[in-house]
């Protein structure tokens, strides 16, 4: 049954819910214009302040939605708060507001958590860096841009905050902008995203051109009950009458042309294109690994927690959509699974700490959309466990991040090589890193095992056995490189001086890290399925499924025992396993050399074959014809330019001629 | 009634006596604005010209449309105007004559370009702007 | 009939003395006498606005012509006191051409418009109270409202009491010399015209 | 011949002597009606009174003024030629006219003939549309005001062009400071005009004079009106550069000013323009802010009403214009002369803002008929 809400009479959270963006871009501007040039200091503070009362509304509207939606019954999507922005036609306008729903409340959360704590990480942090004020600024505005993303009630201010969401992320990676390094990852980062969005756009166009089209200005026949949460009448753009099954079932039908594919999972897959290039799926991954040159926290922040679920967010927030057309769901699932696979692979070459974290972090993300890909409307259990997993890799992934960042603090270096023995050193870090460890690899009881046992059970639920299979022995994969970089880092002798000379953190970082792993244990314990659900049908919360928690963790336990085997003692054997493995361990090592294809389509292929004809047509064409017109136009005038005596008198004679020669034509006309 | 006087009523001014009127008066105004070497002298030239025009408006007001008072407020409007350019100009009059001791027109022909080239598409810009420099040198050189 | 007769009467009388006015601003040599033909050219242009029934307009023409625009020329010609401003020969060739031009847009013009049918109204008697018309023309808004026109004139008579405030003070505003403007080369360089006058390009030879 | 004319204008002043009509409405109508005669005769008297009131009012002015300076000054002035020297202006009039008129080498001839008149003409078209009477005005034109403002300009021409045909640096200098003081204070006597047209709804003097029948506009304005009639009248007397703003012919640092190189009639000609403008300023403060010809009537006492309403308009006109010239000549007496600056500064920075925010005030007032006082006096 649906649960009667009014609109109207909701709590202050609610009804205001744009306070929650709105802290972090107010602090943003005070920051940036104002209190930065005064204080370095209390711009941090400000900064920090925004972003927690973001937190503490995010954590007052999740409590009165759920005190209006009890946990376990429907959950109805709301929009409490919008106003009316862009009037194209009647029937036709773009709002800006905010919505309400598990996902959105989830993510909010999840961002101003993961936020908050990086805030209170980078005071420390970045303590002595002469861009501290910038740095403050730059997280508030990707802060506010991530929630106005998570907020957006319809998909033109989802990608209104996607560029956005871009463009703070440029400004993050790029934030040592002396380093060359740093730059030309900030504009990878940018150019892939924005190659990724033109599909985005494109998708959002042609949904949005039909959505109108289909039903015209008359009014959108999509449920009453959906529209009855809303404040203001439901419009084609909006995300509940894109996914409204009325809308579903009219756009579904038609074909795009004679492919035998439909409309629909086009503008799905090209939808799907812009999530893959922000969740860093397969084709698109290339900026994530580089994108570490950012600072440390800005790569908990970005590319671990928060921005890179943004993808994950919109294909969660699109599912029904996804889920019509199961052309687009088999592509999204058949990705996530290559991607988890692919990154774990060469996760487990890599020497650089956040290197080796940023292609877990792919993996992970390929795991989630996974779960996403398997899902169907009439058993969502991949979709609750798809955010599940956000979830828990929010905290597990931040955590992990802040470690290897309190890490690389402490020996500056981002070598796994250059470390060692650290655990002596630095207890709280290594304590909380090794709870992070086993939290990812997905160990019982911490909360990857539950969320990660979700996802494989949603697998094995909807009859993909395959990737089922893949997903296990990701899992297993995942387990040896974490494990291997753990066991690198915080075991053995110290490798070098600065290891040797490293020490605790100060209490400003250690503080986050702890409560990261405070969650990273107890999140596997919140009952998702009640909280989080689609359709009509509920997915249940299994509990510990024997069947598939016993591979899993013995997956997880092979995964840790070659890790244990090859990296403690002396280095002798992995390296001989290197060895012998030759041409592969390479060919992993240099990322399949993917940057390396890249490089070469572009430079070699494009800008051979297209760009240098191109750049040709339009210099000796295009300018050409240009600047043969202004020769003409030139030589003409040095024709005239006896007429140009630069004397007012001349030329207003010359003006005078001319009227009288219409006055002329005039009278000749009247005889 | 007298004749005289009836025959004088009779070429009571039609719409294009009036407008002939103005027609003399603006070309009086053009020759004016032709033959002044003053700048003050061209000035006044150019507000009988604007003048007659203002007339203009008067006229087909009072002529095509009499109920109506749009051709005032234009010819009100053509007044403001050049009250404007008349307070302008005589400040820009006043500084030429402060800067170069003359309001002469004929020797205020700095706009005149004396580089033209026509060798073919190329950097004009950049050519043109080296002139002025040379010019400009050569002015300070002396 | 007596009347019509003398309106005819006082319109060639007036338009006589305008064309004779008119010519002596353009002609006279001395440039505070041609102000002062000026003077008498406007006031007759008043009297003619009078007899077209716009009273208003022939005030406001007085008002703005004689006591304002001719008393600024006067007070420029008396301000830039020197030879050549106090009289203009021009070369006979100059006045040919002149000449030329402004006799054939003459007889151009008149031809047009002698050619021309115009809508005459038939009933052709001005409202009474001119001013008042005219006051709500200017501040009505609609068809037949200029209020918006108004408006703008106002900003640009402001705007032109602004410019010739600066353009006419004594030093720039900052109390820099007067300087090219940077644009061009050279901008850091002081470009003083009254200091070379005596050169071939800026003086008073050419 | 004589006789004739007299006669019709015995019958034409019968006709129209108590009808509210202006000479120049009586010349159209005797035109109408054929009557040539008539008509010239009326055109004829017209003229012949402004002359009249020109010369006659320049005399006794003159004399007033120069008896009065002494009177201020504990003196007798003028007491020989006739009884307490009431001939001496008849006597320096015969004297100036029989003066050479001298013509400086190297002035401008024609400008400098040209200059007294244009001052003589701006203050004469003034005088053709004072109301000096319900029958007694030459024309009535529905831009009175406008025009009176108009026709000023004229006057600052014609000093102008003194200062600069007399090719003498204190007539430059003269004419320079008089031409920026008129045009200065212009703008303050015509921000106080408004006020008046605003409240009277017209710009024609006649209907001005009309409107003030319930009361003069100085006390009915409730206070704007005071406001504007102190700022005309400080506007004005700067406008006929009497002292204290008497700058541009401040004897003691231009000799005479624009006029130094003027003698005899010509300059005869400036001097009684000088004098009629105050008579013609004074007029015009008296018909705009002292109810013109209007007797003084007090509420409802009908009795001291009907008393007053005894007195001929033409004397009401009189003596009004008589107080403000009194006003204006104690002026001289009393405050010193004002610097240059001094004086731009009293006009740009003190009355210019009062001006509008004056006219402001008056726009409310009229805006929503605000009349916060009880009205005791006319």
């Amino acid at each position: 049954m649906t649960t009667e809400i009014d609109i109207q009479h909701l709590g202050f959270a609610m009804r205001h819910a744009w306070l929650v963006p709105a802290f972090p871009l107010v602090s943003f501007v005070l920051v940036a214009l104002f209190i930065r040039p005064l204080s370095q200091r209390f711009s941090a503070v400000v900064a920090t302040l925004a972003v927690f009362s973001s937190w503490v509304v995010a954590c007052a509207i999740a409590c009165e939605y759920y005190r209006l939606c009890p946990p376990g019954g429907e959950h109805p999507v709301l929009v409490p708060w919008a106003f009316e922005w862009l009037r194209y036609q009647p029937g036709f306008t773009v709002n800006v507001g905010v919505i309400v729903d598990p996902i959105s409340v989830l993510l909010m959360l999840v961002v101003t958590t993961v936020s908050t704590l990086v805030h209170i990480y980078s005071s420390g942090y970045m303590k002595g860096d002469p861009g501290y004020g910038r740095f403050f600024a730059y997280l508030n505005l990707f802060t506010f841009s991530m929630l106005g993303l998570v907020a957006a009630p319809n998909i033109v201010q989802m990608y209104v905050f996607w560029e956005l969401v871009g463009v703070s992320s440029f400004l993050l990676i790029g934030f040592y902008y002396q380093k060359p390094s740093a730059v030309s990852a900030s504009k990878k980062a940018f150019i892939v995203t924005r190659f990724a969005d033109l599909g985005f756009l494109i998708g959002v166009l042609t949904l949005g051109y039909f959505a109108f089209n289909l039903f015209g200005a008359t009014a959108p026949a999509v449920s009453a009950r959906t529209a009855a949460h809303c404040t203001m009448p439901l419009q084609p753009m909006d995300f509940l009458y894109l996914t409204s099954p009325e809308f579903l079932a009219k756009f579904g039908a038609l074909a795009a042309g004679s492919t035998g594919i439909t409309l629909l999972t086009v503008a799905m897959v090209l939808v799907f294109m812009g999530a893959a290039g922000k969740s860093a799926m397969f084709p698109l991954h290339i900026w994530l690994p580089d994108a570490m040159e950012g600072p440390t926290p800005v790569s908990a922040l970005i590319h671990a927690a928060t921005m890179v679920v943004a993808g994950v967010y919109l294909v969660a927030r699109m599912f029904p959509a996804f889920a019509v057309s199961g052309a687009a769901l088999l592509v999204v699932a058949y990705v996530g699974a290559f991607t988890s696979l692919f990154a774990a692979v060469i996760g487990t070459t890599q020497d650089d700490i956040k290197r080796v974290l940023a292609f877990s972090t792919l993996s992970q993300l390929g795991y989630m959309m996974l779960a996403l890909g398997v899902a169907t409307m009439d058993s969502p259990l991949g979709y609750t466990a798809s955010m599940f997993h956000l979830f828990t890799h929010a905290c597990f992934k931040a955590l992990l991040f802040l470690g290897a960042g309190s890490v690389i603090h402490a020996v500056h270096s981002n070598e796994i090589w250059d470390m060692g023995g650290l655990r002596k050193k630095m207890p709280i870090t290594h304590i909380t890193f090794l709870i992070a460890t086993l939290a990812i690899s997905g160990f019982w009881p911490l909360s990857g095992f539950f969320s990660k046992d979700e996802i494989l059970a949603s697998a094995l639920a909807n009859g993909h056995t395959f990737i089922f299979g893949l997903a296990l022995f990701v899992a297993g994969l995942t387990a040896f490189y974490m494990f291997r970089i753990y066991l690198v880092t915080f075991w053995g002798d110290f490798r070098t001086d600065k290891a040797h000379h490293a020490h605790e953190a100060p209490p400003l970082m250690w503080i986050p890290l702890v409560i990261l792993a405070v969650l990273s244990v107890v999140a596997g314990y919140v009952p998702m399925g009640k909280f989080v659900s689609i359709g009509v049908e509920h997915a249940e919360h299994h509990g510990i499924n024997f069947a598939i928690a016993i591979p899993a963790t013995i997956a997880a336990l092979l995964g840790t025992g070659t890790a244990l085997l090859l990296y403690t003692g002396s280095g002798s054997r992995a390296d001989a396993i290197a060895r012998s493995l030759g041409g592969v361990h390479t060919l992993i090592k240099q990322k399949f050399y993917i940057d390396e294809v890249y490089l070469f389509i572009t430079h070699r292929l494009i800008f051979n074959l297209v760009s240098r004809p191109i750049a040709w047509f339009d210099r000796a064409v295009v300018d050409g014809s240009m600047n043969a017109s202004a020769w003409a136009t030139r030589a003409s005038g040095y024709l005239f330019s006896w007429m140009q005596t630069g004397q007012v008198q001349s030329y207003s004679a010359w003006f005078a001629c001319g009227a009288m020669l219409v006055l002329l034509v005039l009278w000749a006309a009247l005889i | 009634m007298n004749p005289l006087i009836a025959q004088i009523a009779a070429h009571s001014p039609g719409l294009r006596d009036w407008l002939a009127l103005t027609s003399v008066i603006f070309s009086i105004g053009l020759y004016g604005l032709l033959t002044r070497r003053n700048a003050v002298g061209i000035l006044m030239a150019v507000e009988l010209m604007l003048n007659s025009a203002a007339m203009n408006f008067v006229i087909f007001n009072r002529f095509c449309l009499p109920a109506r008072m749009d051709g005032s407020v234009m010819a009100i409007f053509v007044i403001a105007v050049a009250a404007a350019e008349v307070v302008v100009g005589m400040a820009i009059f006043v500084a030429l004559y402060r800067y170069r001791g003359t309001v002469d027109v004929n020797q205020m022909n700095t706009m005149q370009d004396p580089v033209i080239s026509i060798e073919g598409p190329g950097d004009f810009n950049r050519e043109v702007m080296k002139n002025i420099n040379k010019q400009y040198k050569s002015r300070h050189d002396h | 009939m007596i009347a019509s007769a003398i309106y005819t009467v006082l319109f060639y009388a007036i338009a006589a003395g305008t064309i004779l006015l008119a010519l002596a601003v353009v002609n006279t040599r001395k440039l505070l006498r041609a102000a002062v033909a000026l003077m008498g050219a406007l006031s007759t242009t008043a009297g003619l606005y009078a007899m077209l029934d716009a009273q208003f307009l022939a005030g406001v023409q007085v008002l703005v012509y004689v006591g304002g625009i001719v008393v600024l020329i006067v007070f420029a010609i008396m301000l830039t006191r020197s030879g050549e401003l106090l009289e203009d020969n021009p070369t006979l060739k100059r006045k040919l051409v002149g000449a030329v031009i402004s006799i054939g847009f003459l007889v151009s013009s008149v031809g047009a418009v002698w050619g021309s049918p115009f809508a005459i109204a038939s009933a052709g008697k001005a409202p009474a109270n001119d001013a008042l018309m005219i006051g709500k023309a200017l501040l009505d808004y609609g068809p037949g409202g200029f209020v918006v026109p108004f408006e703008v004139i106002s900003l640009l008579l402001l705007a032109a009491m602004l410019g010739g405030i600066v353009i006419a003070r004594k030093t720039p505003p900052t109390g820099q010399p007067f300087t090219s403007g940077g644009d061009l080369p050279g901008e850091a360089e002081v470009y003083h015209p009254l200091s070379q006058r005596d050169d071939e390009t800026g003086g008073r030879a050419s | 011949m004589t006789a004739t004319s007299l006669t019709y204008f015995a019958i034409a002043a019968a006709q129209g002597a108590f009808k509210n009509v202006t000479v120049s409405e009586r010349t159209a109508q005797a035109f109408a009606d054929g009557s040539w005669i008539l008509a010239i005769v009326y055109i004829v008297v017209a003229l012949g009174g402004l002359a009249a009131l020109v010369t006659l009012s320049g005399l006794v002015l003159i004399y007033v003024e120069r008896k009065l300076a002494a009177h201020f000054q504990c003196r007798l002035g003028p007491m020989r030629v006739g009884w307490h020297g009431i001939f001496q202006t008849v006597a320096d009039a015969v004297k100036l006219l029989l003066k050479e008129d001298v013509i400086p080498e190297k002035a401008d001839k024609a400008m400098h003939l040209l200059a007294p008149f244009l001052s003589m003409m701006a203050t004469v078209m003034v005088l053709g549309v004072l109301p000096y009477s319900p029958i007694l005005q030459i024309t009535d034109i529905n831009i009175g005001v406008l025009f009176v403002t108009a026709v000023s300009g004229f006057g600052v021409m014609g000093i102008l062009l003194g200062g600069w045909s007399s090719n003498n640096k204190w007539s430059m200098v003269g004419a320079m400071r008089a031409g920026a003081q008129i045009i200065s204070y212009e703008i303050s006597a015509t921000l106080a005009l408004l006020v008046v047209v605003l409240f009277s709804g017209s710009l024609s003097l006649a209907e001005i004079v009309q409107s003030q029948d319930a009361g003069w506009w100085i006390w009915r304005a409730n206070g704007v009106g005071f406001v504007s009639f102190i700022i005309f009248v400080i506007a004005v007397t700067a406008e006929i550069n009497r002292t204290p703003f008497d700058i541009p012919e401040g004897e003691s640092e231009l000799a005479a000013g624009f006029h130094t190189e003027y003698s005899g009639l010509r300059f005869s000609f400036f001097f009684l323009a000088e004098f009629i403008n105050m008579f013609v300023v004074s007029g015009m403060t008296a018909t705009l802010f002292l109810g013109g010809w209007m007797p003084f009537h007090i509420g409802a006492w009908a009795g001291f009403n009907g008393f007053m309403d005894l007195i001929p308009p033409v004397l009401w006109f009189t003596g009004k214009t008589s107080v403000v010239i009194f006003l204006i000549m104690w002026f001289r007496w009393t405050f010193p002369r004002l610097r240059v600056d001094q004086l731009m500064y009293l006009e740009w920075k003190v009355l210019l803002p009062i001006g509008f925010v004056n006219l402001f005030a008056a726009a409310v007032v009229v805006l929503y008929n605000l009349y916060p006082f009880p009205i005791l006096v006319p």
